[in-house]
C-alpha cells in the first residue's frame, strides 16, 4: 500500500466505523461518560476531512500523522489522547517508507499499543483497550498457519473484548465504578474490534494478503 | 429537562464570549478560538504561572478561578470533554512569565494525557512545567488508591493556596509543593439527586428513580458506590462527614476548612441546612472550622446535588487560604 | 422534584441556623426566634438604618444583601410568605442607629400590610421609617399602573445604591430618594421553564408542558402574560431586552447596568449566553454597559429559569454601585 | 353572647372552616401563590390555640384581639394582615361591651370591611373579599323583612363571590394576571364565604336571631 492507497483504505474504514458510535457511547455510558460515541464520530470526520486535503503523494506515514492530529483536536478525551499518541509511535515504525505491506502492519500495531500501555500506565488485564489491542497485533505478526492475518486479528480481538468483561476495570474513569465494573464490556476495547471489523467489511479486497 | 440554549454545538463558545463580554477588566482570550482564558495581566513577569483546564459545564469550576491569587489561565474543553494538548500549550505560553508553570487540575484521562503531551511541547518551547492533580473524591477509589481518586470540588482549596503561594513570589516547586501538599489534606463526597443532559446528545448523564439518591457520585455523574433512598438533609451530612473525617484521620483539636458545594440545581437554602449539621458534628468531634465556602463552586450543569469538602488545616494553609483573591467568579478580601 | 431537607417545617429555622453558623463574623441574629438578622455591628450610630425582608426561598435575596454598604437588617418569612409585623419592628429597632429607618422589599401585599403595621408601631417607639418599595417586573402591570408592579430581582440595584448611600451618612429622606430614584429606572423580565416546589406543601407552584416556557414569571412562580414554545437563548435575550429598552425609554448614548439573573436550576453557562445576546442588542443600540451582574441574586428555590433587569445609569448611580459592600453573599471591591 | 359563648362559637366555627383550606389554596393557586389554604389552617389553629387559653371571662374585644394577633403571626400574608387589621377595627366598634348582640355584628362586620379597604386601597368591584364582605355586612344590618340575618349574608356573599368571577382582579398577586384572572374565583371572597357558612353550620342554634 502507498500512501494514497492506505489514506483511501483508512476513509472508507472510518464511513463504517463511525455507524458504531452509538453503541460505543452507550457501552460508555454504562461504564464511564458517554462521551466515546462522540469522540469516534467527531474524531473519525475530521480524520476523513483531513486525509481529503492531503496530497495524493503523501507517505503512509505522513497519511497516520494527519489522521492523528485530527482524531486528538476533534474530541480531546482519553481514546482521542491515546489513540493520537498511539498513532504516532505506529508510524515512527515506517519513517519515510514510500509503501507498507506484511509485518509492517503488526509492527505498527505493536508500536501504537505500547505507546498506549506506557502513557496510560496500563497493561493487559487493567480492562482497556489493550486488552483487545496487543493480541490483535500479536496476531498480526504471527499469524496462525493459513489463517488471514486481518481475520486472526478481529478474533483474537473479540476474544480481547469477551474475556475482559469478567475483569475490574483498573484505568480510567472505569476504574471509579470499582466491583461494579465486572461484567460490563469494555467501550475501548470494543472500539478497537469494530474498528478492525470496520476495515475489513469497508475494504475486504485492498487488505486481503 | 429545558435548556436556554441556541446551537448545542455552539454552547461553550457562546458562552465564553458573553464571559469575556461581562469582564473585560479581568480577563482576555489570547488565541482565536477563544478556548483559553488568562488573566487580563498575563504573563506576570517573574512569577510562577498556574493553568488549569478540564471540560466545560461546571462553572465556576475551571474558568472562574482564573485571577488575582489564583490560577493564571486556564485551557477549555467541550462540555465534559478535555481541552486539547495544543489549547493547553497556548495557556502555557500565555502565561509563562519565565519562572515556570504549574499545571494544576483534575485527576481525568482525558485531561492527563492531553496535559502530559503539553507538558513535552511546553519544553521544547523552553517553559518548565510541573504537574499536580486534584484527586479529592474519596468515593472514586479506596485510601490504598488514593493517587486515582478523580478530582472534584475540593481542588477549589488548592487553587487558593497555590494562587497565594504564586502570589507571593514562591519558586515552581515551592508552588507545586503547596498544591500537593492541600491536595493530600483534602477530601470530598458528594451525593447527586438528579441527572445532567449533556446540550450535545440532549441525554440524561444517569438514571434514578423517584425518591433515590446517588452516594458518592462524581462531577460528571459518575456513579458513586452506592444507590439508595433519599435521606434527610441531616443523614446526608452525617454519613458524607463520618466518611470524609476518617478518610483524613483528623480529630479532636484538628482544625478544617469546610466546601458545601451545590451541583447546580440545588438551592443555596439546601446546602445551609448541610453545612449546619456538618458544623454541628465537627463540634461534638472538637474539630473547629476555622474557614467556610457554602455555594456553588464546582458544578455539573444543571444535576441536583451537594458535595462536601474538608482540608485539614494548619496555620500555614490557613494563611494561605486567607490571602487577597479576585476574580469574576471568586473574591477573598 | 427531591429535596436535600429535614422536617418541611423545620426548613426556614435551620437553614438561617446555617448562615448564622457559617457567617458569625458579619451576621447576629438579635431575637431568640432567629427570625431576623442583622449586621454583625448594627446598630450603627447616626447611620440611617435600612431594614428588607419577605419570604424566604429566594437565596441570596433577601438575607444575603445584609451588610456594609447594603442592608442592615432582614426579617424572614416562611417559605414564599411574609415576616410579621412583629418581625419587622424587632429588626428596626435592632438596626436603629438614631438617624431613621428605611423600609426597602418587593411590592408583595402580604409583606407592605405587615410593613406598614411596622411602621405604625415603629413610630410608638420614636423610630420613624420611611418606605420604598421594589417594583421592577414590568410583566406584572402595564406602564402606567407601574406602582402595582411587583419586586423582583432588580432589588439589588436598590439594595446596593441606598446601602451606600445611607453609609456615606445621607439622611433618611436622601436615602429614601436614592432608593426611589434607582427604582424609577429598573425594569425586569423574567421566564421560567420549570416549577418550583414548596417543601412544606410538597406542590409544583405551578405546570408547564415539555418544551414549554412561561414568559413574564414572578418569582413565586407567578404566571406570566405568555406561555409558549421555548425560544432559544438569543430570542429569550432578545424579546426581554426589547420590552425593558422600551420600558426605560432608553436609546442609544444612554448607559445601563445589567443583571442576568438565574432563578435556581439555570446553569451559569446559559445566564452567560443571555448576556452575550444582551450585550449584542445593546451595543447595537449603541447603549452602553457600564456594570454588569450576571448570576443567581434571586431565586425561587430550584425553579428553572431567568430574569434580565436593566438600571438606566447616570454618573451618580454608577457611582453607588461601585460603592465597596461586603456581605457572606455578595462583594464589592 | 358574651365572651366565652363567643370563644367558644368562634372555635366551632374555625374546625369547620379548616375544612376548606384545600379549596381556598387551590383557588389561590390558580390566581395568586396558592398559600391561602396554608393562611386559614395554620391560621385558625393558632387562633383556636389562643382561645383554648384565654379566661372564660374574657369580654367579646379581647376574644376577637386574641384571635387576631394569633391569625397575624401564624402565616403571616395579605390576607393574614388584612384580616387581623379588620379585626381589629371591628372590635372596636364593641369596646368593653360585656355581651354583643343584634346589630353589633353588622357593626363589627361593616367596620372590618372598611378597615381592609382601607389598608388594601380596595373596593368592592376590585375583585376581592370585599365584595363579599361589603354585601354581607349591609345584609347582616339590615336583612330582608323576616329572612335569618346570617342566612341573608351568606346569600350576599355568594352573589359577590359568582359576580365578583367575571370581573379583572384590580388588587394584590391576582392583578398581575391582568385580563387572564377574568372568570377565576377569587380566593379571598371565597374564604369569607367559607367563613360564613361555617359560623351557621357549626353554630345553628347559638346564631339563629
Ligand atoms: N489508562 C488507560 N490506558 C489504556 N486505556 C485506557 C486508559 N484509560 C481509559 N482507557 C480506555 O479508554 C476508554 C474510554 O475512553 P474515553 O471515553 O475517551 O475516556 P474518557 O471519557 O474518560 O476521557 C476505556 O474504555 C478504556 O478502554
Ligand atoms: N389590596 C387588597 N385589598 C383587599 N383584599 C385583597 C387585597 N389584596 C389581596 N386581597 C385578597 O387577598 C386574597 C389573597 O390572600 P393571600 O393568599 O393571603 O395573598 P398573598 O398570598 O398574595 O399574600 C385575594 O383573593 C383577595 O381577596
Ligand atoms: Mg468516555
Ligand atoms: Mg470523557
Ligand atoms: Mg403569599
Ligand atoms: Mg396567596
Amino acid at each position: 500500500m502507498n500512501g494514497n492507497e492506505l489514506s483511501i483504505a483508512v476513509r472508507n474504514c472510518l464511513a463504517e466505523f463511525t455507524t458504531y458510535s452509538e453503541e460505543l457511547g452507550d457501552l460508555d455510558q454504562a461504564l464511564g461518560d458517554g462521551d466515546l460515541g462522540i469522540t469516534v464520530s467527531l474524531g473519525a470526520a475530521a480524520a476523513t476531512e483531513a486525509l481529503d486535503v492531503l496530497s495524493d503523494g503523501a507517505t503512509p506515514t505522513e497519511v497516520v500523522l494527519a489522521c492523528a492530529k485530527a482524531f486528538a483536536n476533534a474530541n480531546p478525551s482519553t481514546m482521542a489522547a491515546l489513540v493520537a499518541g498511539a498513532l504516532l509511535a505506529g508510524s515512527r515504525v515506517w519513517g519515510d517508507s514510500p509503501t507498507v505491506e506484511g509485518d509492517q502492519i503488526g509492527r505498527f500495531a505493536r508500536a501504537a499499543a505500547e505507546s498506549i500501555s506506557q502513557r496510560g500506565k496500563s497493561q493487559v488485564g487493567d480492562k482497556t483497550i489493550l486488552d483487545a489491542m496487543f493480541p490483535a497485533a500479536e496476531a498480526l505478526l504471527a499469524p496462525a498457519a493459513g489463517a488471514n492475518a486481518l481475520d486472526a486479528a478481529i478474533d483474537a480481538a473479540e476474544r480481547g473484548v469477551v474475556v475482559s468483561k469478567e475483569l475490574q476495570s483498573r484505568r480510567g474513569r472505569a476504574s471509579w465504578l470499582q466491583e461494579r465494573s465486572i461484567g460490563l464490556q469494555d467501550p475501548g476495547a470494543t472500539a478497537f474490534l469494530r474498528f478492525l471489523q470496520s476495515w475489513k467489511s469497508a475494504n475486504a479486497s485492498a487488505t486481503a494478503s | 429537562m429545558k435548556k436556554i440554549i441556541n446551537e448545542p454545538a455552539a454552547f461553550v463558545d457562546e458562552f465564553v464570549e458573553g464571559i469575556l463580554l461581562a469582564h473585560p477588566d479581568l480577563l482576555k482570550a489570547p488565541t482565536a478560538d477563544r478556548r483559553i482564558l488568562v488573566r487580563a495581566d498575563a504573563p506576570v513577569a517573574g512569577k510562577v504561572g498556574i493553568v488549569t483546564g478540564g471540560g466545560s459545564g461546571h462553572l465556576p469550576l475551571f474558568k472562574g478561578y482564573v485571577g488575582r491569587g489564583l490560577c493564571d489561565g486556564v485551557a477549555i474543553g467541550n462540555v465534559f470533554s478535555s481541552p486539547s494538548s495544543a489549547q493547553v500549550l497556548e495557556a502555557t505560553k500565555a502565561v509563562s512569565g519565565g519562572a515556570g508553570v504549574l499545571y494544576l487540575y483534575g485527576n481525568y484521562g482525558g485531561d492527563v494525557f492531553n496535559f502530559d503531551l503539553a507538558t513535552d511541547m511546553a519544553e521544547l518551547e523552553g517553559i518548565r512545567t510541573v504537574t499536580v492533580l486534584g484527586r479529592d473524591d474519596v468515593a472514586s477509589q479506596p485510601k490504598e488508591r488514593a493517587a486515582d481518586r478523580r478530582g472534584v470540588a475540593g481542588i477549589l482549596f488548592a487553587y487558593k493556596a497555590a494562587g497565594a503561594a504564586a502570589e507571593r513570589g514562591d519558586s515552581l516547586d515551592q508552588v507545586a509543593a503547596v498544591a500537593e501538599d492541600i491536595i493530600d489534606n483534602t477530601a470530598t463526597m458528594g451525593i447527586g439527586l438528579s441527572p445532567t443532559i449533556l446540550p450535545t446528545t440532549a441525554k440524561p448523564s444517569f438514571e434514578l428513580g423517584d425518591g433515590e439518591m446517588e452516594v458518592g457520585i462524581g462531577i460528571h455523574g459518575e456513579p458513586g458506590f452506592h444507590r439508595g433512598e433519599l435521606e434527610t438533609a441531616d443523614q446526608i451530612a452525617e454519613s458524607l462527614t463520618e466518611r470524609l473525617v476518617a478518610d483524613l484521620g483528623i480529630s479532636s483539636g484538628d482544625r478544617v476548612a469546610v466546601l458545601v458545594n451545590g451541583m447546580g440545581a440545588t438551592p443555596l437554602e439546601e446546602l445551609y441546612l448541610l453545612f449546619r449539621r456538618v458544623h454541628q458534628l465537627l463540634t461534638e468531634k472538637g474539630i473547629s472550622i476555622d474557614k467556610n465556602y457554602v455555594g456553588e463552586y464546582a458544578t455539573s450543569l444543571e444535576m441536583a446535588g451537594a458535595s462536601i469538602s474538608l482540608l485539614a488545616l494548619n496555620d500555614e494553609r490557613l494563611a494561605l487560604l486567607n490571602t487577597p483573591a479576585e476574580s469574576p467568579f471568586f473574591k477573598e478580601a
